[in-house]
């Protein structure tokens, strides 16, 4: 690849164009690169490009960059950046639809958020409402060898979570309109499609 | 007029504690007889007005008022156009300043009765100057949007119109562009081009003439009474015309100096052009294109200042670019982006368009050649790396502005060139005015054709307070002729200049003054008889009023005067002077003031102080209690440049032991409402040292001083000083002869 | 004023004693909330948008909107992650019409419909605002006097409409003076409402590690006994980590975390089977001892 | 017959301009001030930028002018309370709010010295105290003392009994005029932002964050310091001082727009600072530097100072160190790519321009959603100068003044649209 080349990748408009598309990714334009949300960021220092630049790399069109950034992984929703934003930019909310954007083109095993969340989500749809045990179990299963260890490396946190009857083991109740809430659900993500 | 004169002594405000009033009241009676002289404990009260007015009725005309400063009580103390009052402010520069009750306050009060009461004796009512039939008919040089809006805006007030443009057509710079960047709420979409609308309104508008294709010839004469000859058509036109507001806009940087940015190159252009192809229907086929800021402006090898406009008409050219072809792509290298105000919204529109922003060193950027195509090579501060946006169809310099009158050869006037070769060699010089030949207004003024120049070629003016301060009375400068700014600013520094030049036709068809002394109705008179044609007043007044003929008398404007007095300080003569203000007027009061002799060790200091800055500060340090030597007496003057030196020499004569001047700062940032008062009294007193060394007296009795109105608290000390250093120099040998 | 509480999925798991406490506070005070939203479904927390999207996620949080309209009750939240999605969601049918009908849209394949006619509202937000310290204060038997406090509101409690209507955004009091109205001293806690690190326990463990690690360091630093908290998230953070932080850090915390509403049941003199200190991981016991809290 | 006289609200450096300009014509004025003195905001700046020259040097020809003018009559302690009728024909009532200082008040000083109470001093944005009895400032226009009666001790009548001349009356009343008007100019100015709602940056938790007006008034020499740029919490001179820009502007959380004047006033305070001390080292913390024109130059000055350093990052966090009083900045040095942490003994917030708030008929004028008022005045005969504009800077204001002169002047001859 000549340098030339590797340039015109890192101003890509038609990269930068298609994540303006996704779901509140329009929001990115009119990032002014002021610099507040990185100062904010409480998850800034495990960032490989934090928000600021990422936003940059987005406007851009940083593809490598921007595909390979744990950014928004990493966000917490802790939504101090967005009440912060001197632009207005609901940033967990961009977050959030790069990190459906991610997931839908990397796999959801590429990154542990994008596993995590689809978990969480699946159990969630399934039952109505959220199983905290019955989650985490799901999780680790889903990930993999590797993340037994991280599991095992989580006991000591766990035991006395069971033990206090915390993390109860026994199904929580379901609801009674799970099939509402999943014609719901699959409606909405209809329209959300529509809409960019 | 006979002068009935009285004096009001009030005792109020601990003046009858401090002073022996009794002694005063002496001073009038038996030194200057004057037989109505009255006490009053509270003379600006209902009681002491009443006591004033009675004595007016009973034919009292010349009101001397013994009291507190001019600055304060002036409206009670108000009794007419027919009535002559001075002030003689005891509270303030003296009560309140020394030591109540000692022998010296005394002396000092004595002496400012005496200073109030000699004034008052000769001064006189000023009556105005009337011009015959002044013309109340606006000139407006330049058609642009600046110069339109003016015509427009004067004429909505009431007032005839003449406009002057050089093209065939009416609309200047804005008349050329394709659409205007936000003129309203919510300042995120651009306005369409209202020139043809506001052509068309000007058109219709009864009250304004047209001279299109026109230049000026030349203008005499001056507010109310101008004589504009315009040329057109191959022939003059005359116009009578009472003020002038020059419109004649700004031209792009010359972006055949951009080489460094790539001008030259295919596809490198201007915004103008930018302009035209967007008129053409030719940004269609653009799709990828490069803005590059400050192209010429922000750099000291080019333009040093910021052209003000260029990020607002680049975020406007960048909407174009998407109008004519939603699929472009805009890169804007940038230093800073400056949308200042509610343009904050429209940069956040642009940015929704999805322009790209980076930000690096201009001169730095580079543009190359790419097979056929464009690129720009830079550093992206903000991502902290090098970038090339290649693939360009086109690269826009943001190539700023220059003002018109900045073009042309520069003013030498011969025989100043001359003199100030000459004056060189005594080191101090006024610095003549840069006046540039750019073929605008072609004045017929001794001092030059057109308005003088500051920083940059920028004509008018220089002053925050005041931004239609003028060098040349009635003739006011606006839009980008005046200062590189946005189409907001133009439209509104355009209306105020209409205002301003309506203003001054009215000032000038009642005889008074326009600004600072608005309302003044004196006027220098000449003594020709004694005019020695040495043309001091003709260079030095700092707003151009007077001509010379060919014996090189002077032949003073009198609607162009601002009533400074510089004339009046500058003749060796003494041959020019106003009713209520004259060199022996101001001599006569520091006459006035008692010398003691050598052996009482009471050395006396006389302060002219700028009565707009220098007095208030004084006043100033009274209000503030804050004490000071006794020994000084301070007189007033309109603007130390009134300074005549003969007013140094003859307290010098008659024993005072030192002269300070209290004047403003000049230099680059100077303050003087008369733009070179100050700096004239420092030359001139520079030239009296020789002279008093002459009659062997030490150069350093006179001292001048740059104060601001916020020197109060250091005045003091600037007294205390001197009074310090004549202790040294001990007595003025002169005392006593 | 009338409510009907949204107890939200941790009330049945890591947050029950946050749900035990509250229905006790709830009587004790005599609020007029005496009932679930029937049906009430998980609102989607901080990581169902990022599989579906944010809309998604809305539409699923608004079924629970639809199904409190029903009752014609404004809305009670204990959970503040919840209160985050139902509030916002609420607030965008008011303010958004193109949002509303799309969610609508939505709504109207599960045979629902929400017309914004409700409030969302926060536990503090109603205990401070609408039931009113004086009646807290009133109904407080044993003052919690030299109880140091640590009043952690948590990032989602105070930002949740992104306007400060409610509390300071950044620097929230509200819980303090809720704290101190039970007779408890509010220590200075400058990250009352920083992040501990939300739902990343498995995901970026070391995240929760370092940032609920500096809010424990800052609660001990301002001379906290106790740190205090509305929300289930920052509850089990602070707490279930609490030791394997203090191990990492080579420190020694024993900073028990409570509910708010555990704090108020201690303070209000209620039972001990409804303070629910039995779910706390780090021994609140000692601490409470004065105040008459055996185990 | 339309009314030809004209109402200008606010008598500050815009409503002394549109006054006097429009009575300089030939027309007669009205001005209306809320303050005990006129020359508003400008009379509290020490100097302006780029000449740094004293506001009070503009001022004082203005009321030179007001005073030889027949054509103005003003008042103080003035506000508008109703405005109604037409262009050409407004009906409009004034509230004079007692000053309990009659006319007869010669400012001889005799009350202040015996009244026992004190109040904050407005006019030095609360920095230091005065009687409750006193004078504005050194400069006042008019020079009349004036009264808090808030700030009186209940039943003390000392200042009353010490008055030689009569001119106190502490039972004095609202007075109501009512005035006839063609035409009314906005001229109302602006407030600094409230730096307070930028809770991030600890103005008024820490002491050692104060805002750019309040350091005009620490530089001034009439102020609450004598003029030393000092550290409200210790009193001590700042060795390290950091400016945040856009403290509250360019912010929709805040202030949409930008001020327009912060870039310039804090490279002006810079200039005060560096003159107070010459060790002194200065942190500017900005997005853009916005320096127009031939601003640029006034930039390019203080740019070249080698202590004044410029770092391109919005400030975040601000945090005091309690033991000495010290702040630590965290921003993202951009230049450098990096999160900084600064630590400085002194912070100065360039908080931007709010529109001061008046009560503008809805019915009769445009306000846009940020409070300034918009409407053409030769079209309503009501609309906005100055800062009650839009926000600018002094030499703007003026301009903008003077052109809103002409504008009133035109609604008041029907020569508008």
């Amino acid at each position: 690849m000549t340098a030339a080349n590797n340039q015109a990748s890192r101003y890509d408009p038609a990269f930068a164009n298609e994540l303006y598309s996704i779901e509140n990714g329009h929001y990115i334009k009119q990032c002014m690169q002021c610099g507040l949300c990185v100062v904010t960021c409480p998850a800034r220092h495990l960032m490989d490009l934090q928000p600021r630049k990422y936003f940059k790399a987005i406007q851009a069109g940083d593809r490598d960059r921007v595909l390979k950034a744990n950014t928004p992984w990493l966000c917490t929703s802790c939504n101090l950046c967005t009440v912060r934003c001197p632009r207005g930019i609901p940033i967990i909310d961009v977050m959030h639809g790069m990190k459906l954007y991610l997931a839908q083109k990397q796999g959801v095993k590429s990154a542990p958020g994008a596993l995590f969340s689809k978990t969480f989500f699946d159990v969630m749809l399934k039952r109505g409402r959220q199983w905290e045990a019955w989650l985490t179990q799901m999780y680790f299963l889903k990930a993999g060898p590797s993340a037994i260890k991280d599991a095992l490396k989580m006991m000591d946190v766990a035991q006395p979570m069971v033990l206090k009857r915390r993390l109860p083991l026994a199904p929580a109740k379901t609801i009674k309109g799970k099939s509402q809430l999943k014609k719901i659900y699959e409606k909405a993500a209809a329209l959300a499609k529509e809409g960019h | 007029m006979t002068k009935k004169q009285a004096v009001y002594f009030c005792t109020g405000c601990g003046l009858g504690e401090a002073l022996d009033i009794p002694a005063l009241v002496k001073v009038a009676k038996s030194e200057f007889k004057i037989q109505d002289v009255k006490e009053h404990p509270f003379l600006c009260g209902p009681e002491g007005v009443a006591l004033i007015k009675k004595d007016i009725e009973a034919g009292v005309n010349t009101v001397s008022i013994a009291a507190c400063s001019e600055r304060v009580c002036y409206d009670v103390f108000n009794f007419g156009p027919s009535i002559i009052v001075e002030r003689i402010p005891l509270r303030e520069r003296v009560a309140w300043v020394q030591e109540p009750g000692d022998e010296d306050t005394n002396m000092m009060a004595e002496d400012y009765v005496r200073m109030g009461l000699s004034r008052a004796k000769v001064t006189e009512l000023p009556e105005p100057f009337l011009v015959e039939n002044p013309s109340k008919t606006i000139l407006v040089v330049g058609g642009g949007l600046a110069g339109m809006t003016a015509a427009l805006e004067a004429a909505k007030a009431g007032y005839d119109v003449v406009l002057v443009e050089k093209e065939a057509q009416l609309g200047g710079w804005a008349g050329k562009v394709y659409k205007l960047p936000p003129l309203v709420e919510p300042f995120t979409d651009l306005a369409e081009n209202n020139i043809p609308a506001l052509a068309k309104a000007i058109e219709d508008n009864p009250r304004i003439k047209v001279y299109t294709g026109a230049t000026m010839e030349s203008i005499a004469g001056g507010p109310g009474v101008f004589n504009a000859k315009i040329k057109h058509g191959g022939g003059t036109a005359e116009e009578k015309v009472g003020a002038i507001v020059l419109a004649t806009g700004a031209r792009p940087y010359d972006p055949k100096k951009l080489t460094y940015l790539g001008y030259g190159k295919t596809n490198v252009v201007t915004h103008a052009e930018v302009e035209e192809m967007a008129k053409n229907g030719k940004l269609k086929e653009v799709k990828r294109v490069a803005f590059i800021q400050c192209a010429g402006s922000r750099d000291p090898e080019h333009l040093p200042y910021c052209s003000a406009a260029c990020c607002v008409e680049t975020l406007k050219q960048a909407v174009y670019l998407k109008e004519f072809n939603p699929d472009a792509q805009v890169y804007i290298f940038y230093k800073d982006i400056r949308a200042t105000g509610k343009y904050e919204y429209f940069y956040k529109a642009v940015q929704q368009t999805g322009a790209v922003f980076i930000k690096t060193e201009i001169p730095g950027v580079q543009v190359l050649e790419d097979g056929g195509k464009l690129a720009v090579a830079g550093k992206d501060i903000i991502l902290g790396e090098d970038v090339t946006i290649g693939d360009l169809d086109l690269v826009v310099l943001a190539n700023g502005m220059q003002t018109n009158a900045a073009f042309g050869e520069e003013v030498v006037l011969e025989d100043a060139e001359a003199e100030a070769a000459a004056a060189k060699e005594e080191e101090a010089a006024v610095k003549l005015d840069q006046i540039i030949k750019s073929n605008m207004l072609n004045l017929v003024y001794r001092q030059g054709p057109e308005m003088p120049a500051l920083k940059y070629g920028f004509p008018d003016s220089h002053f925050i307070c005041f931004p239609y301060e003028t060098r040349r009375t009635g003739i006011y400068a606006a839009g980008v002729v005046r200062a590189t700014m946005q189409v907001p600013a133009a439209i509104e520094d355009a209306t105020g200049a209409a205002l301003k030049a309506i203003q001054c036709v009215e000032a000038v068809a009642r005889g008074e003054a326009v600004h600072p002394r608005s309302g003044d109705i004196s006027y220098p008179e000449f003594n020709m008889n004694r005019c020695t044609q040495c043309k001091r007043c003709t260079e030095e007044c700092p707003f151009g009023a007077i001509n010379e003929d060919e014996k090189a008398n002077p032949l003073p404007e009198r609607t162009r005067c601002r009533r400074c007095g510089t004339c009046m300080g500058a003749c060796p003569e003494r041959i020019i002077s106003f009713k209520n203000y004259s060199v022996p007027m101001i001599g006569g009061m520091a006459k006035s003031i008692e010398v003691p002799e050598e052996e009482e060790e009471k050395p006396r200091i006389l302060i002219f102080a700028c009565e707009n800055d220098a007095i208030p500060a004084l006043d100033m340090a009274g209000i503030g209690r804050m004490k000071y030597s006794a020994w000084v007496r301070v007189i007033p003057l309109r603007c130390l440049g009134s300074l005549n030196l003969v007013w140094i020499s003859d307290a010098m004569s008659s024993g005072i032991d030192g002269v300070m001047l209290l004047g403003c700062r000049h230099g680059e940032d100077y303050q003087c409402h008369f733009i070179k008062g100050s700096e004239l009294a420092e030359i001139r007193l520079s030239k009296v040292s020789e002279t008093l060394d002459r009659l062997g007296l030490e150069s350093e009795r006179c001292r001048f001083h740059q104060v601001s109105i916020m020197d109060y608290y250091r005045i003091p000390k600037l007294i205390e000083d001197f009074v310090a250093k004549i202790d040294e120099l001990g007595p003025n040998p002169m005392k006593g002869f | 004023m009338a409510y009907t509480f949204y107890p939200g999925c941790a009330s049945e798991a890591t947050g029950k004693a946050s749900f035990i406490s509250f229905e006790a506070v709830v009587k004790a005070l005599d609020i007029d909330c005496h009932g679930e939203i029937p049906d009430w479904n998980c609102c989607g927390a901080t990581l169902v948008a990022n599989a579906i999207g944010d809309f998604a996620q809305q539409a699923i949080a608004a079924r629970n909107l639809a199904l409190a309209e029903k009752e014609g009750k404004d809305i009670l939240v204990a959970c503040s992650s919840c209160y985050l999605n139902l509030a916002w969601t609420n607030e965008k049918m008011k303010t958004d019409p193109d949002f509303k009908s799309q969610i609508n849209e939505a709504l109207g394949a599960g045979g629902l419909s929400y017309n914004a006619s409700l409030q969302v509202r926060h536990l503090i937000d109603v205990l401070v605002n609408e039931i009113g310290l004086d009646k807290i204060r009133e109904r407080t038997i044993k003052p919690l006097e030299g109880l140091k406090v640590a009043c952690y509101s948590g990032c989602q409690t105070v930002r949740a409409l992104r306007r400060p209507d409610f509390d300071d955004v950044e620097y929230p009091v509200m819980l303090d003076r809720l704290v101190e109205a039970l007779g408890a001293t509010a220590v200075p806690f400058p990250m009352a409402a920083r992040c501990c690190g939300g739902s990343q326990q498995f995901t970026n463990p070391e995240l929760i590690y370092d940032l609920t690690g500096k809010i424990l360091d800052c609660a001990a630093e301002n001379g906290a006994d106790v740190i205090v908290t509305p929300c289930p998230m920052c509850a089990l953070n602070t707490d279930a980590f609490q030791q394997k932080i203090a191990k990492l850090k080579n420190k020694e915390y024993n900073m028990p975390v409570l509910f708010v509403t555990q704090l108020m049941g201690v303070a209000f003199d209620l039972k001990p089977k409804d303070l629910a200190l039995q779910y706390n991981i780090v021994s609140p016991y000692q601490k409470l001892a004065k105040y008459g809290v055996k185990k | 017959m339309a009314n030809k006289s004209i109402l200008v609200i606010g008598g500050g450096i815009s409503g002394l301009t549109t006054a006097l300009e429009a009575a300089e014509v030939g027309y007669e004025v009205y001005l209306v001030e809320k303050n005990p003195y006129l020359g508003g905001r400008v009379a509290q700046m020490h100097h302006y930028f780029p000449k740094l020259c004293p506001p009070n040097c503009g001022l004082e020809i203005n009321f030179k002018r007001l005073r030889g003018n027949p054509r103005i009559k003003f008042f103080t302690c003035a506000e508008v309370e109703q405005i109604s009728g037409q262009k050409g024909d407004f009906d409009v009532t004034v509230k004079v709010n007692p000053r309990y200082v009659k006319p007869e008040c010669t400012a001889c000083g005799e009350c202040v010295a015996v009244c026992p109470a004190e109040r904050a001093n407005t006019f030095n944005y609360g920095l230091d105290n005065t009687k409750a009895v006193y004078l504005p400032h050194p400069f006042a226009f008019p020079l009349k003392y004036v009264i808090d009666r808030d700030a009186c001790a209940d039943g003390c009548r000392k200042c009353v009994e010490a008055c030689k001349y009569n001119a106190i009356d502490l039972d004095m009343e609202v007075e109501t005029v009512h005035l006839k008007v063609g035409a009314i100019v906005y001229a109302t100015g602006w407030q600094p932002y409230d730096a307070t709602k930028i809770s991030y940056y600890g103005f008024g938790r820490h002491k050692n964050v104060i805002t750019n007006v309040m350091l005009e008034r620490l530089a001034v020499p009439n102020g609450p310091t004598g003029g030393r740029i000092v550290r409200p919490s210790d009193g001590k001179e700042p060795e390290t001082i950091a400016f945040v820009q856009c403290a509250g502007s360019r912010d929709e959380n805040h202030q949409p727009y930008c001020s327009q004047v912060c870039c310039l006033a804090s490279l002006k305070h810079i200039t005060y600072i560096r003159e107070n001390n010459p060790n002194a080292k200065i942190y500017v913390f900005y997005i853009d530097i916005r320096a127009l024109g031939k601003y640029e130059d006034f930039y390019t000055k203080v740019a070249n100072d080698e202590n004044v350093i410029f770092i391109k990052g919005k400030v975040g966090e601000i945090t005091e160190d309690p033991a000495t009083g010290d702040l630590t900045l965290e921003t993202e040095d951009q230049g450098a790519g990096q999160v900084v942490q600064q630590t400085v003994n002194l912070v100065v917030l360039a908080t931007g321009m709010a529109p001061s708030v008046t009560a503008v008929p809805a019915e009769l004028a445009v306000v846009d959603a940020g409070g300034f008022v918009i409407s053409d005045i030769a079209q309503t005969g009501i609309g906005g100068a100055g800062c009650a504009h839009k926000p600018m800077e002094v030499s703007a204001s003026v301009r903008d003044a003077t052109a809103a002169a002409l504008k009133a002047v035109q609604a008041v001859v029907g020569g508008g649209k």
